[in-house]
This record gives C-alpha cells, sequence and structure tokens, in this order.
C-alpha cells in the first residue's frame, strides 16, 4: 500500500488558545468544572416541580440534569484523553483538546437551555435554586479552562465560520491497526447497543424540553467524536466487519420496541414504524435524486400508489374492487403498479430534458391528489372513494401471526405498532439492500456517472434515457413498497395525505429535505435524516407553525453551504483502502465544475 | 494501548446511555401527579388541530374541553374525582392522529377524549381508540360513514366501532333538512349542485340531492370543484346556462365566496344554500353584497335562543381564553361533558369509586348518557351519532347573518 | 471477429483495413455551415492527426463522428456500417474518445471511473445486481480485473482508490484515455490529448498513443500541438473553415504553402473566430 | 348550449394571466436553465404588495389613483424579492452542480410561501382584494368585467414592452446573447451577472402585474395561490416553447382555453362526463403537459435546442 497521506499536512502553526492560561491551570479548571458539572445534577435547580422532569429533588439527576450529566462526564473523560490517563491514550486519534472544547461548550450549552427554559416557562430567575446557579457557573468555568488549553487540529486560514472553527479540524488519520477480531466484534456491538439506546431515549423523549436537550448534546457529542476521529476508527472497524454491523444494525433496530416498556410503548412503536416508513422512502427517493440526480418532486404520490393499491385489495369494506389478496401479492402488486406510473411519468419526460423531470413530478404530486379526490363515483369511476378515503383497512395476519394483536415472546409483549415495526423492519432492509448493492454495481455506477457528467457518461456507452428510466420507475416501485405497509399501519388512506408540503411527514418536500440534509447518495444519510427530521418534527410541536419556513430555509442553507449533507462524505476513507473493491456511492460534494467553462 | 481505549469509550458511552433510558421515566411519573388526596385524577384527552391554519378551530376545542373540566371540578361533578385535559396537536394530518391516538390509549389515565376535527384523521385513530374501549367523541366529524358504516347509503348500517361517538350532526341529517327548506320553505325547485370534493362537501351535496330528488325538485347540473382554487368561471357558466334557481354547496366558505362572488357578477344572482361550512363571517367579508340573500344551515338552535348556551359564552368569556371557541366550541364543550356523565354513572354504579380500568365501563355508559347541553339535548343512538337533530337556516342580511328558521330534522 | 478481440495485439487485423470512413460530412447549424464536404479514412493500425486553426470545425467533425450530431450530408460508416446516431450506440459499436477539457466522473474513484468505461462489454441488469449470483460476481471481478489492467497500462495502478478529482491533471488525462479503453474499442478519439501539457508529459503522452496502438487500437487525434501531431502520426488531415486542406503524410503537410498560411496569417482571426463553429458546441457538451 | 363565447372569453383572460407569469419562467429559464420554483411566490408576494399598498391609502382613494400606484406597489415588492433571492440564493450556486439551484428554488418557494402566511397580517385565510369600479359591460352576449379589461391592457401592453425590450434595447440584445450561448457572450463582454438579475427582475415585474390582474379579477388573494398558479404557468412555458416569450404568451392562452373547455365540452365526448367538471380541469393541463412532452418537446413556438443535460 503506497501511503500518499501524510498524517498533519502543513496546517498553519495552531494558534494561541483564546485565553492565556498555564496548560496545568487550564486542566485543573476544566476538571473542576466538568466534575462540578455532572454533580451539579445531583442538586435541586428549581423551586418548582411545574417545570417538566421535577428537577426540584436533591439526591439524583432527573429529566434534562441527566443530560447535563452526561455533558460533564464526557468533557472530563476528553479532557482526561488529552491529560494522557492510561488506557485512555488514543481514544481521540484527531486530537482530544479540541473535542474536549466541543463538548465542554455541548454541555454549557444544554445547561444554559435547561436553566433558560426554567425561568421562561416558570416566570423568572427567581424560580433558579442555588443548584442550578451551580449548574450553570460550572458548565462556564468548564468551558473556560476549555478555552485556555493549548490548541491541536488544523486551522486553515480566513475561513468565515469564524468561530465555529476554534476547536480546528480533524488531521488526516493513518489508519488504525486492527485490534483482534474478538474486541473488534466487542466494539462493533457496543456501539450498535449505544445507538440503540440513544435513539431509544430520543424517541422516548416525553416533552419537548427534555427532547431540546438531548438534541442539544447529541449534537455536539457527534461533532465531538467526529472532531476526535474516534467516528472515523470506528469507521474502519464497521468496514472490516461489514456484514456483522449492517446485520447487527438491523438487530439493533429491531429489538427497539423491546426496550420501550409501560404506557408509551405502543406511541413510540408507532413513532418507529412511522420513521421507518419515512426512512425507507426517502431513502427509495436518495436513489432518484442521489444516485442518478434526477429531481422527484412528487414522491409521495408513488408511496400514495402503492397505498391505494394495497388498500384496495385488502378487503376492505366499501372499495371498489372487492377482493382480498395475501399480503405478499399485495405488496408486490403496490410495488409494481407504482413502477409503471414511474416508468409512464418518466418516459416522456426523461426523454427530454432532465430538469423538466422536477416540474413533472411536482404536477403529478398534486394530481395524483385531485384524481384520488375524485375517483369517487361521481366525479369520476368510484375506484378509492374520493376524499373520504378508505377506511378500516383490515389488519395483516401472515402466517397465522395477527399483527392486530399483542404478542408476547418470553417476557416480553409487543402490541399491534411493534409487530408492524418489525414488518417495516424488513422492508427497509430490503429498501436497503436494493439501494447499497444497486449502488455499487455496474448499474450504480452508471447512474453516478450520468449524475456526475451526462455526456461523458453517453460517451462511455450508458443510454441516458434508459438508465435515468430505470432509477426513477426502481425509486416508484420501492416507495409503493412501503406505501402497502403504510396503509396498514394507519388503517386507511385518504387523498390529503398526499401533499407536497405538508404538516407531518410524509410529503414530498419533507422526503427531500430528509436526503438532502441526512447526505444524498448514502445510505446512512436518509435514514439519519429522516429520523431526526420526523423525531423534530414531532417533539417539537410548539414549533409548528415556523415549521415548513424553518424548513425552506434549511433547504437554502444546507444548498449554500453543505451540500452533502449532515452524513460526511466517508469518500476519504477509501483512499486508506486503495485495494478497496467495494465503496459506497457518496454524496456530491460542492466541487465547482470550472473545468468545463 | 489505543485499541483498548476505544472499547472503553464505548463501553462507558453505552452505559451511559442504557442508564439514560433506565431513568428517564421520572418525568412523566411525577408529572401526572396531579392535586389532592383521596381523589383520583382522571384526564380527558383533546386530539385537534391546534396549530396550522385550522388552529382557530382546535384551539377553540381544546378551550371549551378545558371549560368543561374545570367547570365539572368547580361544581364538583363527579365526587372523588379529577377531571384533567390533556391536549395533543394533530396538525389536521392523519399520520399524527395516529400518534396522538397511540399516545392518549398509553396513558392509562385517559378516559375519553374529545376530537379530531378532521374525519381523515378520524379514521386513523377510529381503530385504536377502539382496540382500547377508550371513548372517542367527535365535536366536528360530520360523515355519516364514521359511525353507520361505508354502505350506509345503500341502506346497510353497521356500526364499525363501538367507542366512536359525535356530537355533530351528520351530512346525512344537515343535507337533507337544507333540501326540506329550499324545496318547501323557500319554493325553488331546480338546483345546481356544487361540492368542493373534500369529504365534507361531497357528503353534504350527495344527502341534499338525494332529498331534493326525492321531494321532486330537479337537479339542473352538478359541477365539481377543487378546494382551493380561484377560477370558477366554467362552473358559473355551467349554472348560468342551467337554468337553475339556486345552488346547493358543499364545502368551506374558502371556496364558496369567491364562488358566489363571481356568479353575481356573470348576473346569475340566483341564491346559494351551504351547510356549516358556509356559516361563518369570513363568507360575507370575502364575497361582499354578493353573500345577500344566500343561506347556511348550521345545526343546532342559534346560540341566543338557548339558555344553556349562553352560560357556555359567559363563562368562556369568563374563563379568559384568548381566542374565541369558534364553530365547535358547544359541541366540544358538550362532548366533554357527555365524557364527564358517563364516568358519573359509572362512579355511582361502582359504589361511588372509579374501578382501576374504568375505560370499558366508560364506552358502556355513553350510550345511556342525556343532559341539556350547550347545543340541546345530548344523547347518543344506537350509531353513536348525536340524537340533536335541531337545525337552522341563517341567511345573509345586509351583510350578517340573520336566523331564517329553526326546525327539528324529521324523516 | 467481434469487438472484444480487437483489443489484443495477437488478433490485430491486419493493418489497412479501413476502420472508420468519413465521406463527404456537411455540418451546418442554421446559416453556418461549421464543416463543410469532409472526407476522412481510417485504417486499422494506423494513427491519424487532425490538425486546423481554432474555428477550423475539428470538435464539430469529431462530434458527427461520435454520434453527437447527425451530419447534415454526407456518411459516417465504421467497420463499413453507418454508425448509429446516438453516442452510447457508437461507443458501443466500438468507437471511444476523449475530452477536450477533461471529462472525468470527479465523484467516483480511478477505479470506478475505467469500470463505467467497462459499461459496454458488460451486461449485467438490475436484478442481478441485487441478487449478486455468481454470474455477477465472475463478470464483477473479471471487469475489475480488466479495469486494474488498463490502469496499470496508463500507469495509474496505484491510485485506483483515489478520486479522480484528486489526481494531478496530467494523470487525469491518463485516466481519460484508460477509461476510454476499457471500452475495449477498435478506434479511439483523442481529443486535444496534451492540452494545457508541458513537454515532458507531452513526451509520454506520445509514448501513450504508441502504446495503445501497438495493442491493435487505431487511434485519431485533434491536437494542436504541431510537432507532437507530426511525431506521432502516419497521416494527418488539416481542416480550416470547415474544409479539408490537405491529407498526408507529416512532411506532405508540413511542406504545404496553405497549411503554414492558415495558421501564420490568421492567428486574431481565428481566435475572434471560436465563437461561431467550432464553440458553436460548446454549450451543448458544457452541460 | 354552454355559452361558447363567454366560456372562450374566460379561457382567455385566465391564459393571459398564465402568459404573464409564464414570460418570467421563460426568460430566467432561456438563460440560466433554472427552473426558478419559486417564481409562483414571486407573483404571489407581488399581489400582497399590491394590497399592501392599497390598505396604506386608506379606503377613501379614487381605484383611478389606488391603481397605478398597487401595479408600482406590486412590480416593486415581486422584483425586490426576486432580485434578492437571485442575489442571496441562486448566485452563489452558479457552478455548482444542477442539483443544487433546483433544491434551493424549492426552499425559496416554501420560505416565501410561509412568511406571508405566518408574517403578513390574517393572510392566514384569504384577503380581500379591492375590486375595480364600473362594468360589467356586454359585448355581443358577452359579459365582460372592468377587471378583464385590465387584464387584456396589461397583457397586451406587456407584451409589446417585452418585444420592444428585447429587440431594441442594448440590455434586450445582450439577454438573448447570453441565453443563446452564455460562454461567448461572457467573452463579448456582456456581463453576464447583470444580464441574470435583469432577467430576474423583469420575469418579476411581469409577475407582478399578474398578481394586481389575479386579485383585481377574483376580488381575494391567498399564501398559496402562486404554488398551483406557478405550476400552470410554466406548463404554459413549456407548451409555448420553454425560451420564448411569444411562446409563453400563447402557452398561457392555450392552457386557460384548455382549462375551461375541458371543465365543459368533455362531457359532450361519449363515456367520458364524468370527467368534465372544474376539480378535473387541473388534470386536464397536465395531460396537456405530457402529451405536449412527448409530441413536441420543443413547444408550439420553440426551435428545437439539443438537449443540454
Amino acid at each position: 500500500m503506497t501511503d500518499t497521506l501524510q498524517i498533519r499536512p502543513e496546517a498553519a502553526a495552531a494558534p494561541k488558545p483564546a485565553i492565556p492560561l498555564p496548560t496545568a491551570a487550564a486542566r485543573a479548571v476544566t476538571a473542576a468544572g466538568a466534575v462540578l458539572t455532572a454533580a451539579s445534577a445531583f442538586l435541586s435547580w428549581t423551586y418548582s416541580s411545574q417545570f417538566p422532569g421535577d428537577l426540584t429533588v436533591t439526591g439524583y439527576p432527573g429529566g434534562l440534569q441527566w443530560i447535563t450529566f452526561t455533558g460533564g462526564l464526557l468533557t472530563l473523560l476528553y479532557l482526561l484523553v488529552g491529560y494522557g490517563a492510561p488506557g485512555l491514550r488514543g481514544l481521540a486519534p484527531g486530537g482530544a483538546e479540541g473535542t474536549t472544547v466541543i463538548l465542554a461548550v455541548g454541555a454549557a450549552a444544554t445547561t444554559w437551555f435547561t436553566l433558560i427554559a426554567i425561568s421562561v416557562e416558570l416566570g423568572g430567575l427567581a424560580n433558579l435554586t442555588t443548584g442550578g446557579w451551580v449548574a450553570g457557573v460550572a458548565s462556564l468555568l468548564a468551558v473556560a479552562g476549555a478555552l485556555g488549553l493549548p490548541r491541536d487540529g488544523q486551522h486553515p486560514q480566513g475561513n468565515r465560520l469564524g468561530v465555529l472553527l476554534y476547536p480546528g479540524k480533524r488531521p488526516e488519520l493513518r489508519p488504525a491497526e486492527p485490534m483482534p477480531a474478538v474486541l473488534e466484534v466487542g466494539v462493533v456491538l457496543l456501539t450498535l447497543a449505544a445507538a440503540l439506546g440513544v435513539f431509544a431515549y430520543g424517541v422516548d423523549t416525553s416533552y419537548a424540553e427534555l427532547f431540546a436537550g438531548f438534541l442539544i448534546l447529541t449534537g455536539f457529542a457527534a461533532w465531538a467524536l467526529n472532531r476526535s476521529g474516534d467516528f472515523a476508527r470506528l469507521g474502519e472497524i464497521m468496514q472490516r466487519h461489514r456484514v456483522l454491523a449492517s446485520v447487527g444494525a438491523f438487530v439493533a433496530a429491531g429489538l427497539f420496541p423491546f426496550t420501550q416498556t409501560g404506557g408509551s410503548a405502543e406511541a413510540n412503536a408507532n413513532l418507529g414504524v412511522s420513521i421507518l416508513i419515512f426512512a425507507a422512502t426517502a431513502l427509495g427517493l436518495n436513489i432518484v435524486v442521489g444516485l442518478a440526480g434526477l429531481l422527484d418532486l412528487g414522491y409521495v404520490a408513488f408511496l400514495g400508489v402503492g397505498a391505494y393499491t394495497a388498500a384496495l385489495v385488502s378487503g376492505a369494506a366499501g372499495t371498489a374492487f372487492n377482493v382480498q389478496f395475501p399480503f405478499w401479492a399485495a405488496a408486490l402488486l403496490g410495488a409494481v403498479v407504482s413502477g409503471i406510473f414511474g416508468v409512464l411519468l418518466g418516459a416522456p419526460t426523461l426523454r427530454v430534458r432532465g430538469d423538466y423531470l422536477a416540474i413533472v413530478t411536482l404536477g403529478f404530486g398534486e394530481i395524483f391528489r385531485i384524481v384520488v379526490q375524485n375517483l369517487d363515483g361521481t366525479s369520476g369511476p368510484n375506484v378509492t372513494n374520493g376524499a373520504i378515503g378508505i377506511s378500516n383497512v383490515p389488519d395483516l395476519n401472515i402466517l397465522g401471526f395477527d399483527f392486530g394483536s399483542a404478542h408476547s415472546f418470553g417476557p416480553f409483549s409487543i402490541g399491534r405498532f411493534a409487530n408492524y415495526f418489525e414488518l417495516m423492519l424488513l422492508f427497509t432492509a430490503i429498501i436497503v439492500l436494493v439501494f447499497s448493492r444497486s449502488a455499487n454495481s455496474r448499474i450504480g455506477r452508471a447512474w453516478v456517472a450520468i449524475r456526475e457528467d451526462e455526456t461523458a457518461a453517453t460517451a462511455m456507452g450508458i443510454n441516458g434515457f434508459r438508465f435515468k428510466l430505470l432509477a426513477f420507475a426502481l425509486g416508484a416501485t420501492l416507495a409503493g413498497l412501503a406505501g402497502t405497509v403504510f396503509v396498514h399501519v394507519n388503517y386507511s388512506i385518504v387523498p390529503d395525505t398526499f401533499q407536497f408540503a405538508g404538516p407531518t411527514p410524509p410529503n414530498s418536500a419533507f422526503l427531500l429535505a430528509a436526503v438532502v440534509i441526512g447526505g444524498m447518495g448514502t445510505v446512512s444519510g436518509p435514514l439519519v435524516g429522516a429520523s431526526l427530521f420526523f423525531l423534530l418534527q414531532a417533539k417539537l410541536s410548539f414549533l409548528h407553525d415556523y415549521q415548513l419556513l424553518l424548513f425552506g430555509l434549511t433547504l437554502i442553507l444546507f444548498m449554500r453551504f453543505r451540500p452533502e449533507g449532515i452524513i460526511p462524505n466517508r469518500r476519504r476513507q477509501l483512499e486508506f483502502h486503495e485495494s478497496q473493491t467495494e465503496g459506497g456511492q457518496e454524496g456530491p460534494t460542492p466541487e465547482l465544475r470550472t473545468a468545463e467553462a | 494501548m489505543r485499541n483498548r481505549s476505544l472499547l472503553v469509550l464505548t463501553a462507558i458511552a453505552a452505559t451511559g446511555t442504557l442508564t439514560l433510558t433506565a431513568c428517564g421515566s421520572r418525568a412523566s411519573n411525577s408529572g401526572s401527579g396531579g392535586s389532592g388526596s383521596g381523589s383520583t385524577t382522571v384526564t380527558i384527552g383533546v386530539d385537534a388541530p391546534l396549530t396550522g391554519s385550522l388552529s382557530a378551530l382546535g384551539i377553540g376545542i381544546q378551550n371549551s374541553v378545558d371549560l368543561a373540566v374545570k367547570t365539572a371540578n368547580k361544581t364538583n361533578e363527579v365526587p372523588g374525582v379529577t377531571f384533567k385535559i390533556e391536549a395533543l396537536d394533530d396538525k389536521a394530518a392523519p399520520q399524527q392522529g395516529s400518534l396522538n391516538a397511540t399516545q392518549l390509549v398509553g396513558d392509562s389515565s385517559v378516559v375519553g377524549v374529545v376530537g379530531p376535527l378532521n374525519s381523515g384523521v378520524a379514521l386513523t385513530m377510529q381503530k385504536t381508540f377502539n382496540n382500547a374501549n377508550l371513548v372517542e367523541v367527535s365535536p366536528a366529524n360530520t360523515n355519516p360513514a364514521l359511525t353507520q358504516g361505508p354502505n350506509w347509503q345503500t341502506g346497510t348500517k353497521a356500526r364499525p366501532f363501538a367507542s366512536y361517538f359525535r356530537t355533530a350532526t351528520t351530512d346525512a341529517i344537515q343535507g337533507p333538512f337544507a333540501a326540506q327548506f329550499a324545496f318547501s320553505t323557500l319554493g325553488k325547485k331546480k338546483v345546481f349542485l356544487v361540492d368542493n370534493k373534500d369529504a365534507y362537501g361531497v357528503g353534504l351535496v350527495g344527502t341534499f340531492k338525494d332529498e331534493f330528488t326525492k321531494l321532486g325538485g330537479t337537479v339542473a347540473g352538478q359541477d365539481h370543484v377543487t378546494s382551493g382554487a380561484s377560477d370558477f368561471s366554467s362552473t358559473v357558466n355551467a349554472i348560468k346556462s342551467s337554468g337553475a334557481d339556486f345552488v346547493y354547496f358543499g364545502g368551506e366558505y374558502p371556496d364558496a365566496a369567491p364562488l358566489t362572488k363571481q356568479l353575481k357578477a356573470q348576473g346569475v344572482n340566483i341564491p346559494m344554500i351551504g351547510g356549516d361550512g358556509n356559516y361563518d363571517p369570513t363568507y360575507i367579508k370575502l364575497a361582499g353584497t354578493a353573500s345577500n340573500g344566500d343561506f347556511a344551515t348550521s345545526v343546532g338552535a342559534p346560540v341566543e335562543s338557548l339558555p344553556s348556551a349562553q352560560t357556555f359564552v359567559a363563562n368562556y368569556k369568563a374563563g379568559g381564553y384568548s381566542q374565541a371557541y369558534g364553530a365547535y366550541g358547544g359541541y366540544s364543550y358538550d362532548s366533554a361533558w357527555a365524557i364527564i356523565e358517563a364516568v358519573k354513572a359509572v362512579v355511582s354504579a361502582n359504589n361511588g369509586k372509579l374501578p382501576s380500568d374504568p375505560r370499558q365501563a366508560v364506552e358502556k355508559a355513553m350510550s345511556n348518557v342525556n343532559f341539556s347541553g350547550v347545543t340541546g339535548t345530548v344523547s347518543f343512538d344506537q350509531y353513536g351519532d348525536a340524537t340533536n337533530k335541531q337545525l337552522t337556516v341563517y341567511g345573509v342580511k345586509n351583510g350578517v347573518w340573520t336566523t331564517i328558521k329553526t326546525g327539528t330534522f324529521s324523516g | 471477429m467481434t469487438d472484444t478481440t480487437t483489443a489484443t495485439v495477437d488478433n490485430a487485423p491486419a493493418p489497412g483495413t479501413p476502420l472508420l470512413q468519413a465521406s463527404n460530412v456537411v455540418m451546418r447549424f442554421g446559416g453556418l455551415t461549421a464543416v463543410n464536404d469532409v472526407s476522412l479514412t481510417v485504417n486499422t493500425g494506423e494513427i491519424i492527426g487532425l490538425i486546423g486553426p481554432n474555428g477550423a470545425g475539428k470538435t464539430t467533425f469529431f462530434n458527427c463522428l461520435t454520434g453527437l450530431y447527425v451530419p447534415t450530408e454526407g456518411t459516417v460508416t465504421y467497420k463499413g456500417a453507418t454508425l448509429p446516431p446516438k453516442p452510447h450506440k457508437v461507443t458501443q459499436a466500438g468507437m471511444a474518445r476523449t475530452f477536450q477539457n477533461i471529462r472525468l466522473f470527479h465523484n467516483m474513484t480511478v477505479l470506478e471511473n475505467v469500470l463505467v468505461g467497462r459499461h459496454t462489454r458488460t451486461k449485467e441488469g438490475l436484478l442481478s445486481a441485487i441478487l449478486r449470483g455468481p454470474g455477477y460476481r465472475r463478470e464483477e471481478a473479471e471487469s475489475r480485473a480488466k479495469a486494474m489492467e488498463y490502469l496499470d497500462f496508463v500507469g495509474l495502478a496505484d491510485k485506483a482508490g483515489s478520486l479522480a478529482r484528486n489526481l494531478p491533471y496530467g494523470e487525469q488525462r491518463k485516466l481519460e484515455v484508460a477509461r476510454a479503453l476499457a471500452s475495449e474499442p477498435g478506434l479511439l478519439l483523442l481529443d486535444e490529448p496534451t492540452a494545457g501539457m508541458n513537454p515532458q508529459e507531452t513526451r509520454a503522452t506520445e509514448e501513450l498513443v504508441f502504446a495503445v496502438r501497438d495493442r491493435g487500437i487505431a487511434v485519431l487525434v485533434i491536437e494542436h500541438d504541431m510537432r507532437f501531431i507530426f511525431n506521432l502520426c502516419d497521416r494527418v488531415a488539416v481542416l480550416v473553415q470547415g474544409r479539408k486542406l490537405v491529407e498526408g503524410d507529416a512532411a506532405t503537410v508540413q511542406g504545404d504553402e496553405r497549411v503554414v498560411a492558415a495558421y501564420l496569417g490568421t492567428p486574431y482571426e481565428a481566435d475572434a473566430d471560436s465563437t461561431t463553429a467550432d464553440d458553436s458546441t460548446t454549450p451543448e457538451e458544457n452541460q | 348550449m354552454h355559452e361558447l363565447p363567454q366560456n372562450l372569453v374566460n379561457g382567455l383572460l385566465l391564459g393571459a394571466t398564465y402568459g404573464l407569469i409564464a414570460v418570467g419562467y421563460t426568460i430566467v429559464y432561456g438563460i440560466v436553465q433554472l427552473i426558478n420554483f419559486a417564481h409562483g411566490e414571486i407573483f404571489m408576494t407581488g399581489a400582497f404588495g399590491a394590497l399592501s399598498v392599497y390598505l396604506g391609502l386608506g379606503s377613501g382613494t379614487s381605484m383611478w389613483i389606488a391603481i397605478p400606484l398597487m401595479l408600482l406597489g406590486a412590480i416593486v415588492t415581486s422584483t425586490v424579492i426576486a432580485v434578492l433571492t437571485e442575489r442571496l440564493a441562486y448566485r452563489p450556486l452558479r457552478n455548482a452542480p444542477r442539483l443544487a439551484p433546483l433544491i434551493t428554488a424549492i426552499g425559496v418557494s416554501i420560505t416565501l410561501q410561509q412568511l406571508v402566511w405566518g408574517f403578513y397580517p390574517s393572510a392566514k385565510s384569504p384577503r380581500v382584494f379591492p375590486s375595480l369600479p364600473g362594468g360589467p359591460f356586454h359585448i355581443g352576449g358577452v359579459l365582460i368585467q372592468s377587471a378583464d379589461i385590465f387584464v387584456v391592457v396589461a397583457a397586451v401592453l406587456s407584451t409589446l414592452f417585452l418585444a420592444y425590450f428585447v429587440r431594441a434595447t442594448r440590455t434586450g440584445r445582450a439577454m438573448q446573447a447570453t441565453a443563446q450561448d452564455p460562454d461567448t457572450a461572457k467573452l463579448m463582454g456582456i456581463n453576464t451577472d447583470r444580464v441574470i438579475v435583469i432577467a430576474f427582475a423583469l420575469g418579476a415585474g411581469f409577475a407582478g402585474i399578474a398578481g394586481v390582474a389575479w386579485g383585481l379579477r377574483y376580488g381575494e388573494i391567498k399564501f398559496d395561490m402562486g404554488f398551483l398558479t406557478g405550476l400552470y404557468a410554466f406548463t404554459a412555458a413549456v407548451l409555448g416553447g420553454i425560451g420564448n416569450i411569444y411562446g409563453a404568451m400563447l402557452g398561457g392562452l392555450v392552457l386557460g382555453l384548455v382549462q375551461n373547455l375541458t371543465a365543459i365540452y368533455i362531457a359532450d365526448i361519449p363515456g367520458m362526463s364524468q370527467f368534465s367538471s372544474q376539480s378535473w380541469s387541473s388534470v386536464w393541463a397536465f395531460v396537456i403537459l405530457i402529451l405536449v412532452l412527448m409530441v413536441r418537446p420543443q413547444g408550439l413556438l420553440g426551435e428545437r435546442v439539443a438537449d443540454r443535460a
């Protein structure tokens, strides 16, 4: 292997810390701050139990205090890593000091978010007890200390993002020597368990403040782990154990309903299955948008085609055809019918001009809803029962397993929505498989080639029209497949669900956002993007009136500043594995195509 | 060694998050603790669009239920039981409705739910509530299929969900009532039917048409418009050339107002009759003078003619709510009160104590509820529909809605 | 004789068989005649050069050969069959090209770029890609082996995993050649392969072209660089203002006064002229 | 009979409004090959700009004074917003992959719509728009409102102005040159950035006029009126041949007729009676779009342009 990479390419000399402190003093201040922050979570922060989570108890943390507690501990951990504590060295291959700064700021952010939320909701700073003030001051102390730490990482000059770059960028890393296989497997499993834990906690957050605090800390922690290089290391290990990691990820996801107990279990399972449907559909859209570079703005209509098809053959009372197909046949039919619609729509459009597709699909999304509304027997033949929709779609029963009722597995019992969660997980796995396998094949390479440069792709013998149509139809098919589950989960289907931009997912605009914000062309991007997006709108419902506005602005800002989405382009990883035979097609980067000008 | 430390990190992260998960539940427990000793607190859920375009209606529903709950607590309506409300925002979206339904079902203190506003939302909620025997009372759903099954029109009525009730009057009553009014009172025999393709409009026009033709009237023509459209000129022309002597419109005022305006501008001075979707001051504001002479039916007697309604209005004002109770305030109050009455019946049947799982009992008690509410006498028939069939016709005179006729639908 | 065998030296057809024949090609855009009655034959085993000042219609002519344009008049045949009017079918038939301004798939790796070049020589569809049967694995492995071989041939084997856009300029040119070769062409069309290169790089390109020819692949080169062309080509054709001025070996062309006049006589005008014939094609290409 | 003349007139009037909006799509697309999804919202903001001017004038103002001011308000509002979005959202992406500006356009569209919905007073429900005095007039059995006359005058004057602008002014010719070949235009010393801004501004101006016309004709405006109308206008632009200004007008007229006539006369086709209602008219417009793409992708007046994809 030729190693053309440098560990630390000519970075400018690291700038001075923001607060001039001797290193030892800085460490001491940070440590004190971090410990105090964590400890303050055991104090009472406010007098009134009115604030959700009841932060009045001294002795153990509650609600948002747990978030602060975790933030304090993480800061301390990476401070110790930077100090070179035995057993921890190497936890931050990309530099611990920058990581510590990020975590300290993250901990302070959640803490102050909590304090401000208390003051605002209960009316005034007077509602904070001494414990609250301790937490606030301690978290700031940790930040101050961290700002006195020596700065590591790369510090490119003259960037507009300013303060965001204070922690520095992670230097390029040399791949680590593999660990013993047992250890690596352990790491993979623990990572998956941790991911499941974080996800389950996020879904289970029962009030908006907790979710917001959770989100703040998770965001900062993700940034920190990326900065520290731990994500890169984990990525390497995952790459080595790809099969285990992907199978494990699905098993972990499958365990999600079992982590949910008590009254909110079904509600959380319902949330879970809704997220899965949304995410799987977004992944289908990612073939069209991310791989082939075609903008489909009416994608939810294909979900609708699949859903209506499945509903019509579900045996629901009052539908035009009084038939009941077995679910496998209904699912297949839904997918195929949806795919046919994709071809019918794509064939005339894709032949002409790529960007006409965007507006034609936008039109189709609207028309689909209007047509479905009209096919009610008075203003058209009765197919869809019009605006009233198809109700009372029966629950599935596959091989004697009744999806409508609760089932117990040993000590665990899962309810209706958890059943559908598992079913949808299977469908998601299929869609992931289709996506990743087609992406890493002759077909996927042709798509990406078309996306990158259609003229050059054509000159390489790729029939542009045919492959664009294939991508479009495949995307439609997968959405149709997701739709067949969708209709059963919701018992019913009405035309109003299928809007371009509506209040809740799935709708075409949100699907596009999940793909764009998550990361175009990646598998995990839309999954993460969809989960994040869904939880955001579900948990922070007070933002609902501004939701679409924020959403529009987010699209603009992402396209401007981070067109590759939140899942970073892992292409660079490939550079370490030059004999690498398989690599995901990652999203486009803000490349300037000046060469062609 | 660096490899080991990675493991350590992961372990810490994993245990940390799992601990968090385990401990995250204190919040919800302590949140529902409530007040007073010796008194059981039960929750009445509310599901309505609290944000978005329909939020005015949704908040009206929420506030009215809140008023009912406060009133019941103040008068100690059910001894030993304190009520509280939990309002969830369904954003007028079926998916959110489904999520809310599971959440309300999961909260064991919930004994009944008021809502939703939209029938599309109701479709996704009904079965979830029904599986849990949790009573749901909608103040606003008017589609007959929700209570009488999808084949109600062909005469095979079958109640799909025993837990679903409503205080709103169905299209099956309002449409025919309007038909009788038009045919008998106004003496108009030729109608042009227009609906806006939403569930409410389609249902209303369908039932109107059946009754009107049964009475001997003729349908001169029919058109369907897309909700949200602006240009109705083709519809107006169709009406003009049909020679109809009035228009029956199924839908809401944002579509009805421009239609009646464009109709009159083309010189077609025939009245438009609509349902309670048209009965809104904005209708007159948008249509201007073109609305003069138009009619709308609405459910229940006019507020000023019912003392109970006047009390409600006064109490609502006194309650200090920042938003109006809206079109469904009275029904929402009655819906909540029906649940309270049912709980009362359950408690008194169980020696003054609420059973530990009262949902099924409450569902049973609902069918026997009978009280004088804001909108008249509240009770439910074998399908869960309100038995109150009192309706009122309002007409636009000089730019305001005025009461024309109050009557009870029969037949 | 199949397409695939032309790639290897052993089975190379006897030199001298006509491979590509363009006869009386005329290309008009509205009122502008960009290519006027040009005929050109490329025989197997030959390296043919096509030169001319800016705006002479070289690229337009080139586009007529690669199926991007359908000539207004005249015919182009490859191995005796009329060239299909679609670029992708031209490649399928056995002609591969590079671009004047390098057009790689920037966000794909070097290896993937070459694998895309294998497109016409592989046929696994979507279903087999998803099912990954033994046939698929075999073909994919074979494709990768072949692709690596071409990378090795152009000297980029050690960069297989890098992103194409991270390659230095000269290597990007090489990659374009490797990508074109991967489609196992009988004729390779190079559009200004040394544009922007220093003398050493130009030398290396020269050798690469010879090596390509030695694999039994005929080459048609469009170039500005006279020295490069005259070193390289068996025959050179000169296009001026859409017409073929002369055609012959290096000495003949170099000695022709009209060629000298065409190159020296209209230098500035030629630059301004770039807006007409030659560059009228760029908008299509540039998108 | 269904009063054919009246239907024709109504269709043409609707179509003229579409045409005014379609011009904006066609100019911008011709120059930067961007489907400016936000153009429908530009139209909508123009209408709200005009309404703001009207409300600011006070109720006593004569409509003859108010109308020119409202037009000015509409044009200024839409132009400013269009130029701002071009400057802030689209220009930084000039060299980005082609998907980026399209997605940005979607974002701009939603943002503008939500800004009006959330922050314009009482814009959550339709807002009443003033109407023109006078009328209606009977002309040969056809009833014409005074607002209809406004639409006709606006459409005719705008088209004439545009024809003059493109043919006879330096900027207009620069625009044509840029549309044909941006790179060469740049080489020839044309400031393409400026041309692009002018294209956006020009399109927005017409959209603003269309906004006023819309408000006057229907008496109300709403925050989401730009979405579907924009879609129709784009269809009109494609129908007429994208890039061709007269084509946009022609496409608009044809589409308006199609929408109006299908809603009534499809019923006369045996077996199709159910598909003839106002609620199907948008479906027919869409079918027309697909048919045009299949049969004559360059549009009615368009020349064949090689696919730049």
